[in-house]
């Protein structure tokens, strides 16, 4: 009973090069339609490839992605997250709120509202784990109560509904060097939450390809009661993923702030769809266990450089959802073809 | 119009129903003004928008069914009310219209209408911007598909005698919406003037020039305490403000008037409530208002 | 180890009167058993009677809802798989608990992930485990392909072939085994026969389910017959032959006409 | 080998009652809920029991009904149409345009837009089964096509974004008889909308629970696999269920324009949550293979008498989301807690 | 039937150099194969040999990539199972083909429902339906509680009983078999049996996968046996011993020792 471990190669399999190796993984065809999507703009608009162009929609792209990011491992965690949005305005409202209107410090304002976020991050996951409830339903419960919430106390407190003198608030230009500054870079004006952006995305791929967690939130979103019954913390993995989706709500939200300086009542709404199809275009399932971070990234960067390319190229913005819809289509069928040809089945 | 309701004070309920989505900032200081008009009257002032015609049909017949003393209507799409309107006026309640709708609210049956359309505003902001010597606009449009921004674009174009050019942005993402702004403006350096249509894309916008290091000229509808101090520093050339307060605080004061004291304000004659423009010249007095959220 | 050694300790495992209901029904009721330190307790009985639900409650995947459960002596309720495990309970299942999408090697190790370094910079130990699920699985005559590949496009039995490696390579005190060799091959099944005799041998209790008295008889200490959610009985290997055995799990002599039906006509 | 079948009572099942029987389908969770919300707002505001106010909220439940009884088919089917609420202003704009810019025959008009939405309909099912992509984003790409479309399209024909004038197109008011009437009932002014949506429960309820495509649909929602091994026409029966969706956002289209005689191009844009929604409330499971349609239609009535409940409560609207998201944690609970009363897991 | 007479028809089935690829993993390659009228060919092998893949391409599951499949002696690809169904083929998945969340009876008739009525108008039979799928299911020694239970939540074997039971009362002109009898008990596996061996003898041809040789034996006429994909070659009963069976399938000489390391050390 000590055969030993039979060599690598097999009759069984066809010999397959590294090109095919490194095709299946689930960000790839993302990554080719991204380069389409980039050529295209590129070739076909004047401002795309200049440095103030690339500057833009990369910022565009960051704020889409470092939710994105969130919300592929959620996703892959096998829940989804449409408070994610909201969130974004919640805690905006909150920093801004405490800072214009009580004075509070604009350091511990900051840390009241991740607190606040965590804090609903983690209702979420109990909700969820406690009744079984889908996601769907209990998170987009709580993004229509954070949606009334974020406007009726904004505006019972400041009598409008968006926050004004921001950027008169003591300490603001301290706390915008973390998430408003940005610096030159190869000619480029570049803002500060593309660092942010890029940073999630390395740490989410180390997380889920290298570490325990990693491993865990693809099993509990792949089989949940497989991974119950093999031991996985099922419930600390969910409220993790739940806290860490709420948490990125708070840094975009801090992102948006620090740069516009004001923020609405209405902030965040409607964009929570937009992650999910972020991360989706990036090649995550919708049914869980099985996506990337870095495809999420790509998702994201492929919706900010259309978005940006459709006014960059000066069509008739009327028609921008439609393109929207088409290049979505456009950008899901090349991942889908290069995931064919690399043999792996969606 | 209650004959025995002549003492002030006795109770009266007003209900405004209007085409503004929840946290529209426009509509948001129409309800503030309604609102304020019933505290200082002692009436109930209940407020309901929907941009849909449909819903905001809907929002009409169950204001109707609860029998308010009065009712108030903007008219986005006048053909869209014109059942409900009727069937309101049909139930004896005292209708006025505000806003938008003023060709229609007479032969709807409403008594009269408080405001001015939009188009009338947008020619407005048009003409101010063409007297500054700006011949190549864009007009963010933060709302896709929303009447009352569509025909405020409309208008400025009609009196601009250069090019308008509608852009979509989304005012649930303020971050994003300059992005766009400042895209519009690298691909196209000839343009010369932004018309924003919300204080928040404003300061937005007036951002996105900076970056984009444009030398366009920048124009907002609504005002708000930053775009005050816009103004103020010279970054927004002025803003034009519709008196939304004015829009709601006038009919509830007509309608209450007129359950208590039977008085038919309006002579069938519209109350215009506007526009007015914000400059630095009287950027300073408005912008304590604006504080307020009553400007 | 003998008989008369085990009976000192106290079982590691044991049921008083248990038993199961799922919402109206009544899938197991009055079942008492209990499984020693190197003793393999075989659960027999038709399609239906129970015996996955039984081990279910054992293994903490379920609760039971009526009876006591005990373990080395004390009364337990296992509120989930984890404080089983916790127990050094490992459980293989019927339907095998695998994620289907996730790679042969990381279902191997889920929840028991190998790692390197530590604290917040712990990584998992790729390459190690890698090895160790080629080595377990070539051990029971499984020859993958590719332990990457994921583990639901395996076989039937290749997949069993993996939960039953894992809870071997992981099994502590107890080793629960539901049909574990039902989608196996001769040989293969051969093998897990041969781990059930040498985790016996080495002092671990087992709980084995199976259809085929052929495989019970050899391994069994004692046999719990299982008929619609109720016990037949708890037979010790002295008591009873293969035969009987036999006859008593087909439901009696329906079986015997059974050779001659199946000549041709 | 004659064995006969056992009687049905067997000792290993604990009896149960009627009521517990009745319990244990789909809808009965909602239909507790929407009792609930019912005696809550008729105890608690004034207009909601006259008949004027019944007449509202029914009319405001039944136009979402439609649509969420035939979404929720096609959720137990295991698709998602996002594309449903825009489809609804798609037909309207196209008899609107049609109409009264070029003055087609109205019954032409009717039977022109049926027919776009029903080959809609059939392109998503097409590329949804054709590639395999998940219908979540491809009708999410037909949505924000249509969405565009829509918008840029009635902006190029008629110069506005909305259809004036509707009312005064010849044979008008003989179409208004099947869409936009109403007829007295017990002192009611009943729009015809509600006997659609009545009409229309019943028959896709006798669809799905005693005809053989109602088997396939729940079988083609539970397990595609399966149901394909067994022989199940599968791309037929999605293709039906898309087809139908999209005949139902016509018939919505219809009612509301013919009620309204105008619509916007904005028209159903960010409904097709709502009918999700509905169908969620009403026992539908996101993951498909199980609901049914009277569940989804008393989550339409849910969401209707909530809906106009908040308006008769005089509650300020500015927390009329929050209000929403709560009555539908709410009735989501009650859903749950009934049925495991009632034995069913989820 | 006898089998001089069988041959004189072509096949039912047959297959020629027959081969499947997943990707890049080449599962079957080169296996050539018949069923006649009447006949049962038994298809043996290890675990991963390929023998699921095999019958996959027999009904109509997935597309075979390699070689020819005849019906009646005519080539064919099947499209999908619908049209391998329309030809009288009916299967019997090891994954079962079952709907879990839907009752037993929907199940049973899935695909080919009983209706009433006609055009539009036709409803489901759904008395007749439940009727004979309790009746049927007693017939195999499956007792059930409620018919109108969700398939899913049956045991293992209670469902493995449905997929049979709905395939024999539907086959027309060969049944499928994969696996049928991995998970049944004693009584319900002899059922089974006999069910093949009426099959066989009112001249329905039947392809029968078993890992057992006490199945296989007893009821084949030939023997498919399979390695890594590959065939080692068809033998008719008369070529071959159980004995030698069981060897070939257990692959040579470890069996003996089995024996031996089985009993306690
Ligand atoms: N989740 C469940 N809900 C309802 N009934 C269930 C559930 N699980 C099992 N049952 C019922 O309980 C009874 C016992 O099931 P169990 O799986 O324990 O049988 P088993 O002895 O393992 O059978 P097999 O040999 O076929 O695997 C069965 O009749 C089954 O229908
Ligand atoms: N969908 C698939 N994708 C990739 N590989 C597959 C797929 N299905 C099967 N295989 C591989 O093909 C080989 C043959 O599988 P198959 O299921 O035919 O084996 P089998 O003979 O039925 O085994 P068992 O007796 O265990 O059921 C296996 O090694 C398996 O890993
Ligand atoms: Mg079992
Ligand atoms: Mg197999």
């Amino acid at each position: 009973m000590t055969r030993t471990a039979p060599a690598v190669t097999d009759e069984r399999i066809k010999p397959a090069g590294l090109i095919i190796t490194l095709l299946r993984r689930p960000e790839v065809g993302a990554a080719v339609a991204a380069l389409a999507i980039f050529i295209f703009f590129s070739v076909s608009t004047q401002a795309f490839l200049t440095p103030a162009g690339v500057a833009t929609w990369l910022y565009s792209a960051s704020l889409f992605g470092i939710m994105a990011v969130a919300v592929a491992l959620l996703m892959i965690g096998g829940e989804f997250d449409l408070s994610a949005g909201a969130m974004v305005g919640t805690t905006g409202l909150i920093v801004g709120i405490v800072t214009t209107e009580w004075g509070v410090n604009i350091w511990l304002a900051l840390v009241i509202a991740l607190a606040i976020a965590l804090a609903i991050g983690a209702a979420n996951a109990f909700v969820v784990m406690k009744t079984g409830l889908p996601s769907f339903i209990v998170t987009l419960a709580t993004f229509f109560i954070l949606q009334g919430v974020n406007l009726a106390v904004t505006k019972i407190i400041t009598g409008t509904v968006s926050i004004q003198g921001m950027s008169a608030v003591p300490g603001f230009d301290a706390v915008k060097v973390f998430f408003g500054s940005s610096f030159a870079l190869l000619g480029m004006d570049v803002k500060i939450s593309i660092v942010w952006w890029i940073a999630l995305t390395a740490l989410a791929t180390w997380i889920l390809l290298r570490t325990r967690s990693g491993n865990w939130i693809f099993a509990v979103g792949g089989q949940i009661t497989s991974s119950r019954q093999v031991g996985v913390p099922v419930m600390k993995v969910k409220m993790g993923l739940f806290m860490t989706t709420a948490g990125a709500g708070w840094l975009v939200g801090m992102l948006q702030l620090f740069d516009v300086s004001t923020v609405q009542a209405t902030t965040g709404i409607g964009q929570e769809f937009i992650y999910i199809i972020c991360a989706v275009v990036g090649g995550c399932l919708l049914t869980g266990g099985y996506g990337s971070a870095i495809g999420a990234a790509l998702g994201a960067l492929i919706y900010g450089m259309t978005l940006q390319g459709i006014v960059f190229a000066q069509w008739d913005n009327n028609w921008l959802k439609a393109f929207l819809g088409g290049m979505l289509l456009l950008a899901v069928l090349v991942n889908l073809y290069v995931r064919r040809q690399a043999g792996v089945r969606s | 119009a209650t004959t025995d309701a002549a003492a002030s004070g006795d109770p009266v309920t007003i209900a405004v129903v209007t085409h503004g989505s929840p946290g529209d900032t426009f509509w948001d200081v129409v309800k503030s003004g309604a609102e304020q008009a019933g505290k200082d009257l002692g009436a109930t002032v209940t407020y309901q928008g929907d941009g849909d015609p449909v819903k905001q049909s809907q929002l009409i017949d169950a204001a109707v069914a609860t029998h308010p003393d009065g009712l108030i209507v903007s008219m986005a799409n006048p053909d869209g009310v014109k059942n409900a309107v009727e069937k309101a006026v049909a139930a004896g309640i005292p209708v006025i219209t505000i806003n938008s709708g003023l060709e229609q609210s007479r032969e709807f049956g409403a008594q009269t209408h408080v405001g001015q359309s939009e188009f009338i505003a947008g020619q407005g902001a048009g003409e101010q911007l063409a007297a500054a010597d700006v011949s190549n606009v864009i007009c963010v449009i933060h709302e896709a598909g929303n009447t009352g921004l569509e025909e405020r674009c409309k208008g400025a174009a009609d009196t601009l005698g250069g090019s308008v050019t509608n852009v979509q942005v989304d005012v649930a993402n303020v971050a994003d919406a300059q992005n766009t702004i400042k895209s519009s403006l690298l691909a196209d350096p000839s343009i010369d003037g932004v018309l924003t249509l919300n204080p928040g894309i404003a300061v937005a916008a007036s951002q996105a020039i900076e970056e984009a290091a444009s030398s366009a000229k920048l124009a907002t509808f609504d005002v708000s305490s930053d775009v005050t101090q816009l103004i103020l520093d010279g970054k927004i050339l002025f803003a034009v403000d519709q008196q939304p307060y004015s829009q709601g605080y006038l009919p509830v004061t007509f309608l209450t008037l007129q359950a208590r004291n039977g008085d038919v304000v309006g002579g069938g004659m519209p109350v215009y409530s506007g526009p007015g423009f914000v400059t630095k010249d009287n950027a300073e007095q408005v912008a304590k208002f604006a504080k307020n959220g009553t400007r | 180890m003998t008989d008369a050694q085990a009976s000192a300790d106290p079982p590691i495992l044991e049921v008083r009167d248990i038993g199961k209901t799922y919402g109206s029904i009544l899938a197991l009721q009055g079942v008492s058993a209990s499984v020693g330190v190197g003793e393999v307790l075989c659960v027999l009985g038709d399609n239906g009677a129970g015996k996955s639900t039984f081990i279910k409650i054992l293994s903490g995947a379920h609760a039971h809802t009526h009876g006591k459960l005990l373990a080395y002596g004390v009364e337990r309720t296992f509120g989930s798989p984890r404080e089983a495990l916790d127990l050094g309970i490992a459980t293989v299942y019927q339907d095998l608990a695998v994620v289907p999408l996730m790679p042969v090697w990381r279902n191997f190790f889920l929840g028991s992930e190998l790692t390197r370094g530590f604290g917040p910079f712990s990584q998992l130990d790729v390459k190690g485990m890698r090895r160790i699920t080629k080595e377990e699985l070539a051990k029971m005559g499984i020859d993958l392909r590719d332990v990457d590949q994921p583990i639901g496009t395996l076989s039937g039995g290749e997949r069993q072939s993996v939960a039953i490696a894992r809870a071997v390579y992981f099994g502590a005190k107890v080793v629960i085994l539901d049909e574990p060799t039902s989608a196996l091959g001769v040989k293969q099944a051969g093998v897990v026969l041969k781990y059930i005799a040498q985790a016996r041998d080495r002092g671990l209790g087992v709980v084995f389910i199976t259809h085929n008295p052929h495989h019970a008889y050899p391994v069994g200490d004692r046999f719990l017959l299982l008929k619609r959610g109720t016990s037949l009985g708890d037979f010790k290997k002295s008591e009873i032959t293969i035969e009987e055995m036999t006859k008593l799990m087909a439901g009696g002599a329906e079986l015997d006409a059974l050779a001659h039906d199946l000549a041709r006509a």
